[in-house]
């Protein structure tokens, strides 16, 4: 708990020899030839990169669920804004090779649309469209943020109105009017700063870039989460009363980690969409947000790698389960998520921290009273 | 212990800490406060005793700005309107509290309960950049001796006995250094032992922090109350108020409170 | 009636009771002593079953209850009031009462008897606030009435002094010693305010460290061995 | 037009009292085989032919026609198969179907033919019900001038209030044809209580200017303009009611929804994502019970609902029971868990009704007496479907209201929720209670789930379909505040119908949870939110 | 190898699960069929089902893992029009194959794919017609009623230009659009009563998936019969009909390219088998099976893929979409179907079944001739130099 050392020796060389693992994908994807021993597919590294941006957002979920003990149930709108405004660039990108030929994207010229509306503006430039997927959803996150937490609005409200704005979007960018390709989203984008999307090298470098922002972000989480900020965050969770009564305003520790987490979320929007090639409005169901809650969970939250071992396991399984049994899968994944429950209090990292302490255990399940705050 | 550090905004040019002005709380009809009016002088000890449901918890929600008062004023200082200000202004601007149940951060250490409380800009960048300093980490040894927790530090603070827990939140306001401390029932569940060490503590902080104490235990009133004055709530408002010998003498404290 | 033997109980690794025995006859008015932290209601705890013992039996009126379930004893004739009052928050303080009689058959829990708000008279007046809104002493009372109303064979109070005001504090003693010359109903008084507990009890029994360090008759209790485990 | 002659030919036969006479005769095959045929005048030609026998030969095959029982064979046979036995329509004898019959193709053409006979016939029926049905068909269309007599003959001769009125009102519409100006107004003024729209259209076309085909006296105009109004505003007001119906038509459905989250969630505080595949458990309950009835029953079909509702309410209880002993259990205290593991619950769930009963939606029909509606304010129709779950959700709220509050089951549930250790400590078997509650609450959630299958599908997302509406119930009435959930889900209801015809479906949706955000922020607890220290 | 492997990627969970499940069954079914023929170029074929789960990225996912990992010949599946565009960059990039069985807007034509479903030409426009037509019952108003999203869309909006171009003004047409799911249709079905109290109206229903049960379901019971106000829907078969009570529906119509009750050898036996398939691999509610417009539009695709590559003797991507062109097929519609060289569409028939009691559909109208299919909607602006593809 205590501490101001980021990481235990071992866990900087763990870190260091996964990361490294994790960057040679690319290069052996490169180097070798389909067929050779030491190939990695385009699948299976464009698989990884996809749940490497789920890691992220799981990360990003964490810092608020896990430390600061707010439940977001829209993680998914953050998400799939971010993957928007990179979206948006990659629509841009298309230029004339769309199907109407037009400089407007199809769907604009299908709607009859002479001209970009104005919040597409500048959305031609590249790292326009970057600093929209950062500061959309970091706005968003904000403005929200600000009303619900000065209304004190807490635990399962909190949720809910979060899964209310999720869904309020999802249903206003499946409307085409909306101006966001309605419910088929942005897809069959060609390049990206001028590269194909298709090129190997553009993969690799893709999966290079979500790999450096995920170990930069878990970075900057355990840094925070290790400051003395990062134990007001869990006092924030344990006893927000208290914390005002020795001094700290809980709604600008609230608002400063949701944010930040809105705008990691943002990230990994934005560098998932060029990996899977599509984005659309059923990003932001709220099924989507909750996945995200549930890859922190059976990972382990408050934990920070958790989540990123969480969204492995979860997508990684789930990739193979329906591929291996489509039939049955959901039943596997339906109880993988009880065992975990039911079997694995802290989730998967969980498993490996009780052998590392035991007296850890002795920490008590919450008493009824606490417990009752956290649910109402 | 270091003396208070002077704050900014605190006006004290009368003598007095704190005012409350015919203030009333009611819920739903009901009266917890009725035209209560108290001054604390700079530098007093004031002990609050009356029968349970007098109402003195709510007096001191209102002073924390827990609760808002359906009416009446409460200023800290010459200036500072209680009413208009949030729990965690009126926390930093100087007024710390310890609750009649004890409330720390349970899955938090002593330790880091400690380091919660230490006075300083409770900001985000302040808080995210923050470490400990020397002078820090020694008084926050001095404040573990003194609470009894030493030793004890690295324990989550949930695992505490109840007694404990009562020491750890006295340890906290220590370490917040406030210009008033509040303590509601800091003796409950203390043995007698404890309770004159508590005393001796209380002691010790007079003169240097206004402390209002509400408790029950009459041994440990007459103790930290001297010569001081004491007063008695009832129903919202002040019964009585006085030396302790005349407060324990006065036969309508009798009556409502003492018992004969 | 109340035996136990030799029981141990562990918080994760820490061994948190060693080995305690103790016993509380019919008619007996046994206390309960120690520092804070010692274990004390660590021990009412596994008495009521609310905490599993690790090793050591309890028996009750000659019946092995060292696996029951807490309603089962309850059932038995246990009554509880525990440390932070637990009252019921949101149920007014009518309900708190009802519940208090949740061992007596429906017919007897219809009403909630006289006897209770003769003794605390000010939750008659509050017999619709919720429990959760009175204060704090208020909801001690209301915890003690609780207790009282389930016609318990055996009461375990602990702490029932704490937050209390000193003329309720004196009817509470009327009540135990009232209790205690029933003949019938067994008292462990666990309390911090020695004067008081002294008063009531017939036996007493030290607790430091978890393990039983002195024990014996009322008479004994300003015994110097006794004073040191109390000191700080 | 055409309908009218049909109406016109039988009810003029009925009229000279021809019906006896000319019974047993047989259907024409000529006519027959022309409706077996291809070419549609022909096919309606024949229908009119059929028609004007009037008799109940020709009755059983229009009534034939209409039911799809009747058959041909290609070179022009008809017969009337029902079942096993044929029946030759040509010579009314039962006969064995020849093996090359096929079903005579009826289209919408047809079909509206058909009724208008069939219509025709009933207006003097002696069954009330079916002359009332008639003379209600027979609006929408407008009649000539020449037609209206024998209308204001079958007025005349109407004994029943209700059905001369709308008899008169037909032969008014034709009155506005007149030559004579005070006929034209007085027809006009008469038609002020008209509900039907074709009247309005007429009225409309009155308006025009006197050029183009309107109404060429000013006093006529004035009454027709004057009638109009009078028609329009009373759809306004029928309109503005429809709505508030619908509103709370829809807020019942989400009561029915939410009702047994507001136990598990609201009361024992688990987040219980499964809610939805607990409803789902009621409906496909339904669907069995419908079965079975179909299957042993097949007489009291109609009668299933009595069977399926304490069915699903056991069904649903009993898993709810189950899941509660083999993993909710485990996870009070950890409210948050309790997300993962019913997830995970519904999963399973979705997919075992799909293994089960496939991934199509099966098919739950409303019993006869659920089926189609009341008609008030002359165009209002509330479906008796409907109707039957408003009355069954308050019913519910009440018997779940009473329990909780008026028993000691009620308390000992609330209590246990409050505090869990505390209630074992005062006797309260806990185990049993948490068993029971959230049975109870599945139980409610199988209730819901039998009520939502007579309006909606009954699939394996059925419960999706309702999950995240029941939690903004739930939350936004205050968590374990029953009364609060009520009107938060009656008042969605009619926030919602009440946008929608303003905003259409997906911006009232937009708007609804906009309102629910905004709402929470000034109540954070909820519409019922508890106040003072019991909260903290 | 001794096997050729064929992907079939439709969702088996999820909210499409209602629809897609059966068209995986019926691919199983005719691969099976084509096996026990002996297969193709001798060699059996191998399908790999995979479930993309509703789920658009993890379609693209599943797609490239069935081109790359699994190298299969050809893929089966999609049905809504956003996983099928999820799909197509990778079909692209990967050169593979796909068929398309639903029918969709248009407004596309990729050198990978196949569509065998209808275009809005072979179902929008001449159901329309046949509402406006004497026999249809001379609609003159129109009511547009979809799912909000791209089909419904695109749809209506050709059909608003084509009524248009048939004289009906705008305000004669009302437009409407629900969300994915919406289970509530008391205001809709209000408004409609409300609307056709103006005249002769029809429904022109792109409602898609689950909200067509309640939908019906608040018709029947609100008293709007199909002879007053018919409602014409392009996404309700004889499989979604099963989910509903079809009495009170009796007379409402649906526009497809292929019905169960088509009467026809290759129809009987094709129901047959399907039943029997059913039946040997217990499906759930084999008792119930029936088949429909998508179920034999995949039937079809498999057999002419199968065609193609008999043709091509190879399974190589590029010479099967040269041998595709012109392949014909025996379709249970009772029509030899087409596949176009040009376009990827099937030329198809057109048919108008009107709803009966017992769920299914009797065909009141269809064309004489297969029609070939217009992706690239005259209808639409911008199209008008496309009309030769
Ligand atoms: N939120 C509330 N709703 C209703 N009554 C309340 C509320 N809060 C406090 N009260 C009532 O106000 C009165 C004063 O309560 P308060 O807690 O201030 O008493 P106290 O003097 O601190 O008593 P004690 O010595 O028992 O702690 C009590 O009668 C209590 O029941
Ligand atoms: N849930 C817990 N987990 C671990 N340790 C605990 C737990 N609860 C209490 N302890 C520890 O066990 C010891 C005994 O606690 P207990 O509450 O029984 O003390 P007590 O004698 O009742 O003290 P007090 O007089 O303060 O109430 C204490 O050291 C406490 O820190
Ligand atoms: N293409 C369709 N029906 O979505
Ligand atoms: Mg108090
Ligand atoms: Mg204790």
């Amino acid at each position: 708990m205590n501490g101001n050392v980021m990481f235990s020796r071992p866990a900087w060389i763990a870190l260091a020899v996964v990361a490294a693992a994790a960057a040679a994908l690319p290069v052996l994807h490169l180097a070798f030839p389909p067929g050779h021993a030491l190939h990695v597919s385009a699948y299976a590294m464009g698989l990884c990169g996809k749940f490497m941006c789920y890691a992220l957002a799981a990360l990003a979920l964490d810092l608020v669920w896990g430390y600061t003990g707010i439940l977001s149930l829209g993680h998914g709108l953050f998400f799939a804004l971010g993957a928007y405004a990179h979206g948006m660039y990659l629509m841009r990108a298309i230029g004339r090779d769309g199907v109407y030929q037009s400089d407007l994207p199809d769907f604009m010229v299908f709607l009859d649309w002479s001209a970009f509306p104005w919040y597409w503006a500048g959305t031609g430039s590249f790292w326009y469209c970057m600093a929209l997927a950062i500061l959309v959803p970091g706005v968003l996150a904000f403005v929200f943020g600000y009303f619900a937490f000065r209304s004190r609005i807490k635990g399962v409200y909190f949720s809910i109105i979060t899964q209310a704005m999720t869904y309020a979007f999802m249903l206003l960018f499946f409307r085409n009017d909306t101006g966001f390709g309605g419910n088929n989203g942005f897809t069959d984008f060609k390049r990206i700063l001028g590269h194909s999307v298709t090129a190997p090298e553009t993969r690799a470098v893709l999966y290079l870039a979500t790999l450096a922002c995920l170990v930069g972000a878990l970075l900057l989480c355990r840094w925070i989460a290790a400051s003395k900020l990062g134990r007001v965050l869990q006092a924030v969770r344990d006893a927000e009363s208290r914390l005002m009564f020795i001094g700290y305003d809980p709604l600008r520790f609230k608002l400063f980690v949701w944010t930040l987490s809105a705008m990691l979320c943002g990230v990994a929007g934005a560098l998932y969409v060029p990996q899977v090639g599509i984005i659309n409005p059923s990003e932001m169901s709220p099924a989507n947000s909750i996945e995200i809650v549930i890859w922190a969970a059976v990972g382990g939250r408050g934990t920070l790698i958790g989540p990123i071992l969480g969204a492995f396991t979860v997508n990684g399984l789930k990739s193979w389960f329906t591929a291996a049994f489509p039939d049955l899968w959901l039943f596997a994944l339906g109880l993988l998520f009880i065992l975990v429950t039911l079997f694995m209090q802290k989730g998967i990292l969980g498993l490996w921290k009780r052998k590392e302490k035991t007296a850890a255990a002795a920490v008590p399940a919450a008493p009824a009273p606490t417990t009752e705050k956290e649910a109402a | 212990m270091n003396s208070v550090v002077k704050r900014e905004g605190l006006d004290t040019a009368h003598g007095v800490i704190l005012y409350l002005d015919d203030v009333t709380v009611s819920f739903d009809g009901f009266r917890a406060l009725n035209k209560l009016n108290l001054e604390i002088e700079v530098g007093e000890l004031r002990c609050i005793i009356g029968p349970n449901g007098a109402g003195k918890t709510t007096m001191m929600d209102v002073i924390t700005g827990k609760t808002r008062p359906t009416s009446g004023s409460a200023y800290f200082g010459q200036t500072m309107d209680l009413a208009r200000m949030s729990e965690h202004q009126i926390a930093g601007a100087g007024i710390g509290r310890k609750f009649q149940r004890p409330t720390v951060f349970e899955q938090h250490t002593v330790f880091e309960n400690l380091e919660l409380a230490i006075r300083m800009d409770k900001g985000v960048r302040r808080t995210l950049f923050a470490r400990l300093d020397s002078a820090q980490r020694d008084r926050m040894a001095d404040v573990l001796r003194l609470v009894r927790l030493h030793g004890q530090e690295n324990r989550p603070a949930g695992l505490l006995s109840h007694g404990q827990k009562q020491w750890l939140e006295i340890g906290m306001l220590l370490m917040q250094e406030p210009q008033l401390l509040l303590l509601d029932e800091p003796v409950a569940g203390m043995s007698d032992a404890e309770t004159a060490r508590t005393a001796e503590l209380l002691n010790e902080l007079r003169g240097r922090h206004s402390i209002v104490v509400v408790e029950h235990d009459m041994g440990f009133v007459a103790e930290i109350a001297q010569q001081g004055k004491v007063t008695v709530l009832h129903e919202g408002s002040v019964l009585a108020q006085g030396r302790m010998d005349q407060v324990q003498a006065d036969d309508k404290v009798i009556e409502v409170y003492l018992g004969r | 009636m109340l035996q136990v033997e030799q029981i141990n109980q562990y918080y994760g690794a820490a061994h948190t009771l060693r080995g305690v025995s103790l016993a509380v006859e019919q008619g007996q008015c046994v206390a309960l002593l120690g520092r804070n932290g010692v274990g004390k209601t660590t021990l009412l705890k596994c008495l009521m079953g609310v905490l599993p013992v690790a090793r050591g039996a309890v028996s009750f009126n000659g019946r092995d209850i060292t696996h029951w379930r807490p309603h089962q004893r309850a059932a038995a004739g246990i009554a509880y009031v525990p440390q932070g009052r637990e009252i019921f928050a949101r149920l007014t303080v009518e309900e708190n009462l009802l519940m208090g009689m949740a061992v007596l058959p429906r017919r007897e829990a219809a009403a909630i008897r006289d006897d209770v708000f003769e003794l605390f008279p000010v939750l008659k007046d509050m017999l619709q606030r919720r429990g959760g809104d009175l204060s704090g002493g208020q909801q001690q009372q209301l915890a003690i009435a609780r207790a009282l109303l389930a016609k318990p064979r055996l009461i375990i109070f602990d702490e029932p002094t704490e937050g209390i005001q000193p003329s309720i504090i004196k009817d509470i003693g009327r009540v135990i010693r009232l209790l205690r010359g029933h003949g019938d109903i067994g008292i462990l008084l666990c309390e911090q305010y020695f004067d008081f507990a002294r008063e009531l009890a017939d036996r007493f029994v030290v607790l430091s460290r978890g393990e039983v360090v002195a024990a014996g008759p009322q008479s004994e209790m300003d015994g110097e061995h006794v004073r040191r485990h109390l000191a700080v | 037009m055409k309908t009218w002659r049909y109406l016109l030919c039988s009810a003029a036969l009925v009229l000279q009292g021809s019906v006896g006479l000319v019974a047993h005769a047989a259907v024409a095959p000529a006519a027959l085989q022309a409706l077996a045929g291809d070419d549609p005048d022909a096919r309606m030609q024949a229908v009119s032919d059929i028609a004007a026998q009037a008799d109940d030969d020709a009755a059983r095959v229009l009534h034939a026609l209409k039911n799809e029982t009747l058959y041909a064979t290609p070179d022009g046979k008809v017969f009337i198969v029902d079942g096993g036995s044929a029946v030759d329509a040509a010579s009314g004898k039962a006969v064995t179907a020849p093996a090359t019959l096929d079903g005579i193709v009826v289209n919408n053409r047809l079909r509206g033919a058909v009724d208008a006979a069939l219509s025709g016939l009933a207006l003097l029926s002696p069954q009330r019900a079916e002359r009332l049905a008639a003379a209600r068909s027979l609006q929408g269309s407008e009649p000539d001038a020449a037609q209206t007599a024998l209308l204001r003959k079958a007025a005349a001769a109407e004994t029943d209030a209700e059905i001369a009125a709308l008899l008169r009102q037909l032969t008014a519409t034709a009155d506005l044809r007149a030559a004579d100006t005070a006929t034209r107004r007085d027809a006009a003024l008469a038609l002020a209580g008209s509900t039907d729209p074709a009247v309005r259209r007429t009225l409309q076309a009155m308006l025009a200017p006197a050029g183009s085909g309107g109404e060429p006296d000013a006093a006529v105009r004035a009454a027709a303009r004057a009638a109009l109004d009078a028609i329009d505003s009373r759809a306004a007001r029928t309109e503005f009611i429809g709505n508030l119906f619908y509103g709370i038509s829809l807020g019942s459905v989400l009561l029915l929804a939410a009702l047994g989250l507001a136990i598990t969630f609201g009361l024992m505080g688990i987040i219980n994502m499964a809610h939805g595949e607990l409803l789902m458990i009621g409906a496909y309950t339904t669907y069995g019970c419908q079965a079975l009835f179909r299957h042993y029953l097949p007489g009291a079909v109609d009668w299933y609902l009595a069977a399926a509702l304490p069915a699903s309410f056991i069904v649903a209880a009993l898993a709810g029971m189950a899941l509660e002993r083999t993993v909710i259990r485990w996870l009070y205290g950890r409210p948050l868990e309790t997300l993962l593991a019913t997830w995970g619950i519904s999963l399973m769930l979705m997919q075992l009704v799909r293994t089960l009963f496939g991934a199509q939606n099966v098919e739950v029909a409303n019993p006869a007496w659920m089926s189609g509606g009341v008609t008030v304010l002359g165009t209002l129709v509330l479906p008796y479907n409907r109707i039957a779950i408003i009355a069954f959700a308050f019913l519910v709220v009440g018997a779940v209201w009473l329990v909780l509050t008026r028993t000691r089951l009620g308390l000992f549930v609330r209590a246990v929720m409050q505090n869990r250790r505390m209630a074992d400590c005062v006797g309260v078997p806990t185990g049993r209670i948490d068993m029971m509650t959230f049975g109870l609450g599945s139980g409610i959630a199988g209730l819901g789930g039998a009520a939502l299958s007579q309006l909606g599908n009954v699939g394996p997302d059925l419960g999706q379909a309702y999950i995240i509406d029941s939690f903004m119930v739930v939350v936004l009435g205050g968590v374990g505040q029953l009364a609060g959930t009520v009107i938060a889900a009656l008042g969605l209801g009619e926030v919602n119908k009440l946008l929608e015809p303003v905003a259409g479906a997906v911006l009232a949706k937009i708007a609804i949870l906009v309102f629910i955000i905004v709402f929470i922020q000034r109540r954070p607890q909820g519409l019922f939110a508890l106040k003072g220290r019991s909260v903290e | 190898t001794d096997t050729i492997k064929v992907g079939i990627l439709h969702s088996l969970s999820g909210t499409m699960a209602i629809s897609e499940t059966s068209l995986k069954d019926v691919a199983l079914m005719t691969i099976d069929e084509i096996n026990a023929k002996g297969g193709v170029l001798g060699k059996k074929l191998e399908p790999v089902v995979v479930d993309p789960a509703s789920n658009w990225p993890l379609f693209a996912e599943k797609a490239r893992q069935l081109i790359a990992n699994d190298k299969v010949a050809a893929v089966f599946g999609c049905w809504t029009s956003v996983s099928r565009k999820s799909v197509l960059p990778v079909f692209k990039e990967l050169n593979g194959l796909l068929f398309y069985p639903v029918q969709y807007e248009g407004e596309e034509l990729e050198k990978n794919v196949f569509y065998t479903g209808a275009a809005p030409n072979q179902q929008a426009i001449p159901a329309v017609e046949y509402l406006m037509s004497k026999e249809g019952g001379g609609a003159k108003r129109f009511v547009l009623l979809g799912t909000d999203y791209v089909y419904p869309r695109t749809t209506n909006k050709i059909l608003r230009a084509y009524l248009k171009s048939k004289g009906v003004k705008d305000s004669d047409i009302d437009e409407a659009y629900t969300p994915f799911g919406h289970a509530d249709y008391q205001t809709i079905v209000a408004n409609i009563k409300k609307f056709a109290a103006g005249g002769k109206t029809a429904v022109i229903s792109t409602i898609n998936g689950d909200s067509n049960v309640p939908f019906y379901k608040e018709l029947g019971n609100a008293g709007l019969k199909a002879t007053d106000v018919p409602v014409v829907a392009f996404s309700v078969g004889e499989e979604e009909l099963r989910g509903v009570d079809t009495k009170p529906l009796v007379g409402h119509l649906a526009a497809w390219n292929y019905f169960q009750s088509v009467k026809n050898p290759v129809n009987t036996e094709f129901i047959k088998k399907w039943k029997a398939y059913a039946t040997a691999k217990k499906l759930p509610n084999a008792g119930g099976a029936v088949t429909n417009d998508p179920m034999e539009a995949t039937y079809v695709g498999i057999h002419m893929w199968a065609q193609a590559v008999e043709k091509a003797k190879s399974t190589d991507t590029d010479k099967v979409i040269a041998a595709m062109g012109g392949q014909t097929f025996q379709s249970p519609s009772g029509f030899t179907l087409t596949m176009d060289a040009t376009n990827h569409h099937l030329h198809k028939p057109v048919m108008i079944g009107e709803i009966k009691g017992d769920g299914q559909f009797s065909v009141v109208w269809k064309t004489k001739a297969p029609l070939r299919a217009q992706p690239w909607s005259p209808f639409i602006k911008g199209n008008e130099g496309k009309q030769s593809m």
